[in-house]
């Protein structure tokens, strides 16, 4: 590939990520700023400040490809490709959410987009996307998964448990860790004896790495380098820890007020990102995504709520 | 129940288990707290709040997330002589330590001949509303009643949390303590002093001579406004908060029950296999050969808890229905009667998160 | 059920559940086996014996221990369009999948609204004899029957095992596929051919029209023996085995109840909470108003399950107990009655260490 | 300390590990023979072949120093000093078996002698030890927990979340895995992407380490410095791979027939500590061990089954 052609195939890639993390970012505050209306009755966790993981990291992923999330999935949703109608609804609980109402924010789900889905119990889709995983193997298809989880989650045992399974059957897939250094108000050093995640996961003896920048990039590149590294060349499992920001409170809408600065490291993505593209790139990225969100929001407002007897719809197969 | 006096004031059913915590563990040294958050500022809803800053951090103790290993370090620290109450923000994070509970805890005592004891308290939350959804609603009660060597108690109110907390921490054996998110700031008069509510001793909270009804947690509360409701229409219930799960009271319900000739179980749960199926069946056994009685068991629908308010509040019973379902009962069929329309402030007025 | 023919022969219990495995493995290539040591050579029992060397490793694969993560990857591998049976060579270790199984699996099709589908099995065997002891023998099948989107099943004639094996795979749900140690090297007439017995559907044993014995698992073995005992006092007892517990066939039973107006319901495990509350539960909310009748249930005493011989004896209800538990329900009071001694010689003769 | 005397110490802990692994040794084949006498209705899990690792471990432990272990117990439950009446009994289920015949030989307990239990599910005790250790450290008592568990268990995700919280809270105790490289019949390499256990234990900030020689005294040093290094300069937790062989089957008297030949490396430690104690020595423990295992066995199949009504008792404390 020509030095150009490579220039300006990263240009169109870092306008994609600025335009993926600015409508993130956008419909996360309009969320925010909706909430205190009661309409959504759901509790949600935002993901502003740390979107650039799900940003980058998604960008390298084809649409077959798999992700699993937290019940922090707005940011992996929407990053994914998830529909953005659907996903309203489901805040607002109405029976044209993905989840035609029932699942609410924890727990998007949008199987054309391979979002295999979000649980509010911390890392029980860790084993999940591992058996996804597996039967991408078996199956012999060429596409990955890869499980999104929180710092908090690496403590649980099924964290160690599916990276073991995971390096031992040498699985296709890529573990990401949005190390946002808290779980709710505790902070990593209150709960982990070694706060390096990275080095944690890198005895079960598969590469993993510590990427510091929060910034959608960098990440973009590691995860499209590792993907590359399964499709073609079989290898697999890889970790990464990324190292990020929630400005949030843990659940809700507002601020955080329990720490009095953001870590001076960290860089808002938004703010990186926003440098490197065009006022002219940014305008038009401003009025989409404003068509976009108000129709989405217009249409989760316009549905209607579940007819009562789908209650007893869906409990089984 | 004391009614007011000198030495009880109106606290909150959170305060009355922050207060009975704070009063043992000044008592006794070898009573602690652990789990995930609770020196968390929030202090589990208040529960545990300012615990940390009186009895420092080795006796309040934010663990890491990990359920089964907590469980397994409470009962460790028991065997030594301590005193552990693990908090559990929701009772749905129990699923991941079923195995200490049940394989370990449950069992020592016994499979070791008595050689040792595990006392400790587990408390958990069951969580409703604002869409808390599948994962942060279930109400697992009838797990625990049904294997031997767990107790299990779930007060509904300020009193008999304090009480039954108390009772708990003393008691030599593994607990578990169910608490229901709405029932938290529902106020009530708690004495100042220690005292304990003794397991295995139902309280007939609303005497009655037509209808028994059974409720448990949150659900007594339902009860209360559904048999206000009944009254309404001249029909007279007497309402029975078990408290104690196991070991439960039969007597108390079953002299009820001979009296009225008609029981309703409402559970803050799923009915198949669940405490309100145990309360029937145990009532059949003891009654059974005596007067024809007529029953109902009552909870959650059974399917899986949705998040949107327009199908949670068909899958809650509520006091209309609890009532509806009380007077058909007593009728012997299906009748056209409508109760009430009674509020349930603690769920119309609880904003999230959580 | 058939009786002999061309198409069947005698296998065992463990050989249907190997047979079923081994058919349908032939037929669909998405069903595959995953757990701890399913390609040892012992193959769990018999019950995977030769199946890794048939289809490889990566369709029988032997899991490293970790029940959670094993039960996790099953429900992804099944999200991915794959039929996974996973196996647990105790069913107490399924205690440490929980979270997995009813935090996740169950909740899964419903929570996201029917987009995705989790089918799984999930086999496990309730063990007994020769000091299993406390965390070895124990049966949780009301847990899973508490929980909406888990079906549960416990067959247990050869027959039924395979079939209803064969319904699990092919049900799109997480199935709780529950054996019984003491089962497996029961022979019986089984079909070579592949063939399903449905969810729901229960089967009279043995006719009669003076009382109805429901048993579960490997205590209908003991129902029957106590049905030939009861049969020499000219009682004829009617035994039903509901083989699938949820759904469960009510119906079957309550047209067996208002026939005999007897009803003894016998578990193998503990009745609090259990399914015999449920089956009783059931019965008196379908038959009330009608019939007086007869009720009881009996299962593991309340207590942790010992070691020793001479006290599990005790532990578990027998044929004999069974049948004398019958006789007196049948008279309304207690009798002198003495059942014949009927032996049961799959206990007998079993010989450790597992 | 005197060379001489050093010497001597050495020569009297060599005399006490020979004498309390062949008395171990003897103990285990008696059972295995009696085995098919059906005496004992309870599923042993034999030590034989790595007793050198409770019985190294143990000599540096003092009485009011707790273990937990697990249902291959005997070794452990031995080397800590538990009385052989109270477990040949309770192997027979008798009533004056050290669990009243409730617990058989899975379950194990002496609490005299800081013997806290053993447990059939694998993995279960590692958190109960810390648990202990907690207590320990916030009661300020002097002493330490020692946690013993196969090579499989270090699979659970419960080793995880309880090595991670043992570090965090500095507790004083001491892990030690006797990998014997096998969970039932399954080799390690099927189960674990990374075999080296010590090395996946250090990641979480201890010391940690690989033992080869499955030697009693390299054992007991190792685990002395250990407990030293807790004690006195209050450092903690220790972990301690030690590579060890079984003989037999995993559960039952039989010999293995599973591996053609055990691991060259590793040697049998009653053969080699016998090299290295008199013939004198040797003579009189022979006669002592003969005599307490015949009156073990006569005291066991004299006592008496547990009435039946205790099958009603010791449910609730
Ligand atoms: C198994 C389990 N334990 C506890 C909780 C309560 N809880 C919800 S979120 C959370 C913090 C998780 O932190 P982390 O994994 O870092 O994710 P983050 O919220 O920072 O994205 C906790 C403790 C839970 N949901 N599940
Ligand atoms: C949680 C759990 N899963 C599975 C089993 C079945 N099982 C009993 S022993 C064993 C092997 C354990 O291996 P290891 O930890 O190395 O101990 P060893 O037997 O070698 O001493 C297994 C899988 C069990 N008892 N508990
Ligand atoms: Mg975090
Ligand atoms: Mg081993």
């Amino acid at each position: 590939m020509k030095n150009e052609n490579r220039k300006s195939n990263k240009t169109k890639l870092i306008n994609n990520l600025y335009k993926s993390l600015y409508r993130i970012r956008t419909i996360e505050e309009k969320i925010a700023l909706i909430y205190p209306t009661d309409q959504i009755k759901s509790p949600v966790h935002l993901s502003i400040g740390q979107e650039a993981v799900t940003v980058g990291a998604c960008a390298a992923l084809l649409e077959a490809d798999v992700v699993f999330g937290t019940y922090r999935g707005h940011s992996l949703y929407l990053a994914k490709g998830g529909d953005l109608n659907g996903m309203m609804a489901e805040l607002y609980g109405k029976s044209t959410g993905v989840a035609g109402g029932k699942g609410g924010s924890m727990h998007l789900v949008d199987t054309n987009r391979g979002i295999m889905g979000m649980s509010a119990v911390v890392a029980t889709t860790i084993p999940q996307a591992a058996g996804y995983a597996y039967a991408f193997k078996v199956m012999k298809q060429n596409n990955i998964v890869v499980s999104f989880f929180g710092d908090g989650a690496t403590e649980e045992g099924v964290f160690h448990e599916t990276l073991n399974f995971a390096a031992l059957k040498k699985l296709p897939m890529i573990f990401v860790c949005e190390n946002n250094q808290y779980a709710v108000l505790s902070h990593q050093s209150e709960r982990q004896s070694n706060t390096n995640i990275a080095e944690r996961a890198s005895v079960y003896g598969m590469h993993s790495e510590k990427i510091d920048q929060n910034d959608p990039y960098t990440i973009y590149e590691k995860v499209n380098w590792a993907r590359n590294q399964i499709i073609e060349k079989g290898r697999g499992p890889f970790f990464f820890e990324c190292m990020t920001e929630r400005y949030r409170e843990h659940v809700g809408p507002s601020e955080r007020d329990d720490i009095k600065t953001l870590s001076a490291e960290i860089v808002d993505p938004l703010q990186q990102l926003s440098k490197l593209v065009s006022s002219d790139f940014k305008q038009n990225v401003f009025k989409e995504v404003d068509l976009e969100l108000k129709q989405a929001i217009n249409f989760a407002e316009k549905s209607a709520f579940p007819a009562k007897d789908s209650l007893y719809k869906d409990v089984y197969a | 129940m004391p009614k007011s006096n000198i030495n009880t004031r109106s606290i909150s059913y959170a305060e009355a288990i922050n207060e009975a915590t704070r009063q043992l563990m000044s008592q006794d040294e070898s009573v602690f707290v652990l789990g995930i958050g609770v020196d968390d500022p929030r202090g589990i809803y208040g529960t545990t709040s300012n615990l940390s800053r009186e009895f420092g951090q080795d006796r309040v103790v934010n663990m890491p997330l990990a359920e089964d290993a907590i469980t397994g370090i409470a009962s460790g620290s028991s065997m030594a002589g301590m005193r552990p109450i693990v908090v559990h923000e929701r009772m749905d994070f129990m699923l991941l330590a079923m195995n200490q509970l049940i394989n370990v805890a449950a069992k020592s005592h016994y499979m070791y001949g008595g050689a040792v004891k595990v006392p400790m308290v587990v408390r958990s939350i069951i969580g409703r509303s604002w869409g808390q959804g599948a994962q942060h609603s279930q109400a697992l009660q009838s797990f625990f009643m049904h294997v031997p060597g767990l107790k299990v108690i779930a007060p509904t109110t300020p009193y008999d949390a304090k009480g039954a907390l108390v009772a708990s921490i003393k008691d030599d054996n593994p607990v578990i303590f169910i608490e229901h998110r709405m029932l938290h700031n529902y106020k009530g008069q708690v004495p100042k002093d220690l005292y304990s509510v003794p397991f295995g001793k139902a309280r007939i909270l609303r005497a009655g001579h037509d209808i028994t009804i059974v409720g448990i947690s949150h659900a007594m509360v339902e009860c209360i406004r559904a048999a206000k409701s009944l009254a309404t229409s001249s029909i007279s219930a007497e309402v029975i908060d078990p408290i104690s799960l196991s070991p439960l009271d039969v007597q108390t319900i079953c002299e009820s029950v001979e009296k009225t000739g008609n029981l309703l179980i409402v559970d803050n749960g799923w009915t198949t296999c669940g405490a309100s199926a145990e309360i029937m069946s145990l009532v059949i056994e003891n009654v059974q050969g005596q007067d024809k009685v007529n029953m109902k068991r009552m909870g959650f629908e059974f399917v899986t808890s949705p998040t949107t308010k327009i199908l949670e509040d068909l899958y809650y019973p509520d006091s209309r229905r609890i009532a509806k379902a009380g007077y058909d009962l007593l009728m012997g069929k299906e009748t056209d009667w409508e109760p009430d329309v009674q509020e349930s402030p603690e769920i119309d007025e609880f904003k999230g998160p959580f």
